[in-house]
């Protein structure tokens, strides 16, 4: 099958869910208890906000992990004609894995892949 | 370079202790027989309990439907949380005496706490514990259990 | 550049109270804990308690010295047999009775017992607490063998009600010799399962090792006791220092570290079970014959004055504080439960370390709610 | 040292206080204006050097009340027992030994709920179990018919 | 109409009936042309959506309910267990019993969540799902669309599960949530690399990334041992992070019901808590048959080199099941961790990917490429 099927699955996954939603908001029983609307902290209502800016101590991590990320965009189509093009593509790879490599001593070296 | 080999060194033991883990939980995968748990309602009637467990306090009574207990009160006096009361009556024996027996052994088996002082403490070892172990009912009122059966008299012998 | 990293990951910010129990999967029972938080790190922790406060102190001061037994097993459950020795032991030194070496020796083996199976719930617990949750289902499996024995003889499992003042309730069942001896094999043949999944284990050892540190001074300070105290150095075994029952006549250690971290809590329990198998074993072959109980008076009036006992339970150092008047019940008595006292530390150990860990260190410092509640 | 010498030494740092020497323990009865001087005292001698706290009880006398310190040295393996009485029954105040023996925070906080005896410089003093309607059950006179079922 | 169509099929081709267990191209050909004969060409391709969507819905369901109970049964015996036996034979209609009762459980809208995107997060969880089931190759000729850049396009789509984590965890105004939601997020900037660093050393090794060419690759032998010791510890590192990326234990950080109850989905209820639930065990079912793909050989029957008689015999057992059996024993091992493991903490989690696998995986890239530039692969 061609690849325009994809659509097939989404719609499929949609329905999926849609379908059952609606079912069960049918025979599901409905409460009129408001304390049953409370979000859960282990039965004490909530003191604050939730939604507060939040420390998530990974900002580090997020901005090394886009370097990375970028970095496959190179290597797949590099996989895949590594072993036609044979000796010049693991050269080229070689330098670029030092260059990445070093990249990644330096932020280790630098205590960047300490949770802060 | 020491510090690569102890880098190298850390995945390996790291490693190697995680397969450990792993051995033991795959080895009782495959060794049903070790299986420990019961199907218990299943197995009720081969379900045997110790001897002394402390199911639930009962009255033993033989089977001319007699008892021991003179109604003296002492296991009322001795159970912590008040747990059992012992109603007693007058009346007058055969030979024109008047006697005190007991009339009712109210035991509240919601309150028991298991503590075993009123059977240690009465001194005509009336009381005993059971192995029912399954007091569960839908009425509260169903706990509050009178021990003495309808029509039971005090044994021969037992003042 | 690092310091413009550093100013985008630290900035300023509320607050984020969140409330830890009390229905909580990993409270043990219905603590709860006010944890503030920055982001996933700890910052101040505040326990509530008192939810299943019973005022047993209160109820003693109604009820006979006998009748107190059976509360002092509620208080700490897992220990109940060592809660109820505490007692026994002031009540009869309070009138002086001496206590024939069976009864000695039989207190003292079922101690040992109870600790052992104390351990094993904690062992379970706290690996379920680390998200290992094969090891709550081999905890217990274990543990279900030494409450067999406790039934066999006791009647109960948990609530014992096993020691009277002046003895014990029953005497042991024919089959108690043999059981005990079977189980301590059966668990010396397991123990090293345990340290294959959790003691050995990495994730474990990263999880635990240098977590929740607490020194010796503050140790000390705070008063903590039992295995927590002693992985911090504080030598505070009453089984050693102060012996009751047939200590002073059993060959044991002292588990100490000095570490004083969550690892070290942990492996001073490990340890634990192996150093009160050895005790059970020097003693299962030496139960004397003779009576199981000092024949008392039917109520049971100590003379005026105070007493204080001092016993080792699984969880640290228990306490039985009782002035009497010279009444069939107590002026007061006081109980002085180890959990109480090691509550008292988890903000001071808990500062700066993250949620997981917050789970990991009250996980080892092995709480009983009702024994903090009392 | 033994008992004899702690009851001597206490003794001459606190000559006002009284010593009996108890059948455990050393017995210190102090006034509740000295009590902390004399912890200190007690906590930082080397001699005594009695830095575990053991075990802190409120006690209701009927006309005042009482605290009563058990004290140990981790180094010596003493044990010492130091007693104190509040002034008067209406407001019972007494010093807070937390900067002492950290552990006594939890400790006293447990004292003021149940009894109500309040600790000066004592930093987080709120109720421990109960929550404020209810009395301070471990008094004598301490009523409530609902709960407690005497028989 | 459509079962004529089918029996039709069956009867015009050349071998035996059966036969089509070993290549089910003919079969889904046949059933092509006879309704591309039969109708027209519109109607043709809506009959064939609508048996292709219902065959992967029933297969969705079916899986899930069985990995659900499998689980149980595998943890229950790992624990010394019974694990269920009520229902059914061995309790095997546990989940299914399961799923009714959520079905009819209430659907609680929490005060103050951000409501569209609360009920969203099920959709994307579920749609990735799908999506991602369109791409694997069941077995011979059972493969809904073999797209040319096939497993690039497998972890893209897959990583966009966390998303829909990641929303549910932030909608649900609930504190436990918003944690396991950050979490997850660290979820993604971590095992995302390792995978594709782990794929990237197999397709050096097949010089494809479509995954039919990735299976026919190894019909002389299977990657795991064609590639020596690189395409091992890729296997690894790749199960590593499998497990990580369907947040299950010893990973499951956003969830971790000791630390957060149940992190991010604490305040779904019923069926909507049930699509996370369900997904959770798709999700291991796609990494796990990746991985047999990728290094097992997919539905590629156990091949040695040059013993023909031995391969025959292999080759008489189906690739279905071929298949069906690489991946359970992958799934077996990760249920294994889950229930023999303590759970890593959140920053341990990023330490093992950025200080252990990514390094390790690098190398083994350069290790296997010089392999292969080598040749001293088999």
């Amino acid at each position: 099958m061609s690849n325009e099927w994809l659509i097939l699955f989404f719609l499929v996954g949609a329905l999926f869910v849609g379908v059952v939603v609606v079912f069960a908001g049918f025979v599901a029983p409905k409460s009129t208890n408001l304390q049953k609307f409370e979000p859960y902290e282990c039965g004490i209502p909530t003191e604050g906000v939730t939604w507060l800016q939040f420390n998530v101590g990974y900002y580090l991590f997020a901005i090394l992990f886009l370097i990375f990320a970028i970095e496959t965009v190179l290597v797949f189509p590099w996989a895949v004609v590594m072993k036609e093009v044979g000796l010049t593509a693991f050269i080229e790879i070689v330098i670029f894995f030092v260059i990445l490599g070093l990249g990644l001593l330096y932020a280790w070296k630098k205590h960047a892949l300490v949770w802060e | 370079m020491n510090s690569i080999i102890q880098y190298f060194k850390e995945i390996t033991q790291g490693v190697g202790s995680l397969l450990r883990g792993m051995q033991v939980t795959n080895r009782y995968f495959f060794s049903p027989g070790k299986i420990v748990t019961q199907k218990y309602p299943d197995n009720r009637k081969d379900l045997v309990m110790f001897e002394r467990f402390k199911g639930e306090v009962v009255m033993p009574h033989n089977e001319k439907n007699e008892h021991k207990c003179t109604g003296c009160g002492i296991c009322e006096i001795n159970c912590p949380n008040g747990t059992i009361e012992v109603i007693s009556k007058t009346i007058i024996t055969e030979d024109g005496k008047k006697k005190r027996i007991i009339d009712k052994h109210i035991y509240r088996l919601g309150m028991c706490t298991f503590c075993a002082l009123c059977v240690k403490t009465c001194p005509s070892n009336a009381l005993a514990f059971s192995q029912e172990f399954e007091h569960a009912v839908f009425n509260r009122a169903l706990l509050i259990k009178t021990l003495n059966k309808p029509g039971s008299q005090l044994m021969k012998g037992v003042e | 550049m690092e310091e413009i990293i550093k100013e985008v990951v630290i900035g300023e910010q509320e607050e984020y109270v969140i409330n830890m129990g009390p229905q909580h999967p990993s409270t043990h029972g219905v603590l709860r804990l006010v944890v503030s938080l920055k982001g996933e790190i700890v910052k101040n922790v505040e326990p509530h308690i008192g939810y299943i406060h019973r005022g047993i102190e209160k109820m003693c001061e109604s009820i006979t010295y006998t009748q107190i037994i059976h509360l002092t097993d509620r208080m700490d459950y897992l220990s109940a047999m060592m809660n109820n020795e505490a007692v026994c032991l002031a009540v009869e030194k309070a009138l002086e009775v001496e206590i024939p070496d069976r009864i000695k020796i039989i207190r003292t083996i079922m101690s040992e017992l109870s600790r052992i199976q104390s351990h094993q719930l904690f062992w379970a617990s706290f690996g379920m607490d680390l998200g290992g949750q094969t090891c709550f289902f081999y905890g217990l499996r274990d543990r279900e063998k030494v409450l067999d024995i406790f039934e066999e003889t006791t009647g109960g499992r948990m609530i014992v009600s096993y020691n009277c003042p002046g003895g014990l309730m029953y005497d042991i069942h024919p089959n108690f010799r043999k059981r005990v001896k079977e189980f301590i094999k059966y668990f010396r043949g397991v123990l090293w399962e345990y340290d294959a999944i959790l003691t050995g284990n990495v994730i474990f050892r990263e999880r635990s090792i240098g977590i929740g540190t607490l020194s010796l001074e503050d140790a000390i300070s705070y008063g903590i006791t039992g295995p927590s105290g002693r992985a911090s150095g504080f030598s505070c075994d009453i089984r050693k220092h102060e012996p009751y029952s047939a200590y002073d006549r059993v060959q044991f250690n002292e588990v100490l570290y000095n570490e004083g971290d969550t690892y070290h809590r942990y492996l001073a329990r490990i340890e634990e079970m192996r150093e009160s198998m050895s005790i059970i074993d020097q003693l299962i072959d030496n139960i004397p014959e003779g009576p199981y109980f000092v024949k008392m008076k039917p109520v049971i009036k100590l003379p005026e004055g105070e007493y204080f006992q001092r016993v080792e339970t699984a969880r640290g150092e228990l306490d039985v504080f009782i002035i009497s008047d010279g009444n069939k019940n107590p002026y007061r008595v006081k109980f002085r439960s180890p959990n109480f006292v090691n509550l008292g530390v988890l903000n001071h150990i808990t500062k700066d370390f993250k949620i997981a860990d917050l789970i990991a260190i009250a996980g080892s410092l092995d709480f009983v709610i009702p024994d903090i509640d009392r | 040292m033994d008992k004899t010498q702690l009851g001597d030494f206490v003794k001459s740092l606190k000559p006002d206080a009284t010593v009996i020497e108890g059948k455990q323990y050393t017995e210190v009865t102090v006034a509740d204006t000295d009590l902390h001087s004399l912890a200190k005292k007690l906590r930082e001698s080397e001699e005594t050097w009695l830095d575990f706290l053991v075990c802190l009880t409120g006690v209701d006398y009927g006309d005042n009340f009482g605290v009563i310190y058990h004290l140990k040295s981790t180094k010596h393996g003493h044990m010492i027992v130091l007693k104190t009485r509040t002034s008067e029954r209406e407001k019972p105040v007494l010093n807070s030994v937390c900067d002492i023996w950290k552990g006594a925070e939890f400790h006293e906080r447990e004292v003021f709920d149940l009894l109500g005896v309040k600790f000066n410089n004592h930093p987080d003093l709120r109720r421990l179990f109960l929550d404020s309607s209810w009395g301070f059950p471990l008094r004598k006179d301490y009523v409530d018919d609902i709960n407690i079922v005497s028989k | 109409m459509l079962l004529n169509t089918i029996t039709n099929t069956l009867v015009t081709l050349s071998d035996p009936w059966w036969k089509v267990f070993y290549d089910f191209s003919s079969l889904t050909k046949g059933i092509d042309e006879g309704l591309r004969s039969s109708l027209s060409p519109f109607w043709a391709v809506t009959v064939e959506m609508v048996i292709i969507g219902i065959l992967f819905l029933l297969f969705y369901a079916v899986i899930g309910l069985f990995l659900v109970y499998a689980e149980r049964k595998v943890c229950a015996f790992i624990q010394n267990r019974l694990g269920p036996n009520r229902i059914g034979p061995y309790g095997i209609f546990q989940t299914v019993a399961d799923l009714i009762k959520l079905l009819f459980k209430e659907l609680i809208p929490i005060k103050n969540a951000d409501s569209f995107l609360f009920n969203l997060a099920p959709y994307i969880v579920i749609i990735v799902n799908f999506m991602v089931l369109a791409a694997i190759p069941f077995a011979k000729g059972l493969h809904a669309i073999d797209f040319n850049i096939g497993i690039f396009y497998v972890i893209a789509v897959s990583s966009m599960s966390v998303i829909g984590v990641l929303l549910a965890g932030w909608s649900s105004n609930s504190k436990y949530s918003l944690i396991g939601a950050m979490r997850s997020g660290a979820q993604i900037v971590s095992y995302e690399l390792s995978i594709g660093l782990a794929i990237i050393t197999v397709v050096i090794l097949a010089g494809s990334l479509q995954l039919s060419e990735i299976v026919e690759a190894q019909r002389t032998g299977w990657f795991i041992f064609k590639g020596h010791v690189p395409a091992f510890i890729a296997f690894v590192i790749y199960i590593i992070s499998g497990t990580a990326e369907t947040n299950r234990g010893p990973f499951d950080m956003a969830e971790a019901e000791s630390e957060l109850t149940a992190g991010y989905h604490t305040e779904y209820s019923g069926i909507k808590f049930a699509f996370f639930y369900l997904a959770e065990y798709i999700n291991m079912f796609i990494v796990a048959s990746i991985a047999s793909t990728l290094f097992l050989g997919g539905w590629m029957p156990f091949h040695v080199g040059n013993w023909e008689a031995f391969n025959r015999v292999m080759d008489i057992i189906p690739p279905f099941f071929w298949y069906i059996g690489k991946t359970f024993f992958v799934i077996y091992l990760i249920m294994l961790f889950k229930w023999t493991f303590p759970r890593l903490r959140i920053d341990q989690l990023l330490t093992l990917e950025w200080k252990y696998l990514l390094p390790i995986n690098l190398v083994n890239v350069l290790i296997m490429a010089f392999l292969v530039l080598m040749g001293w692969h088999f």
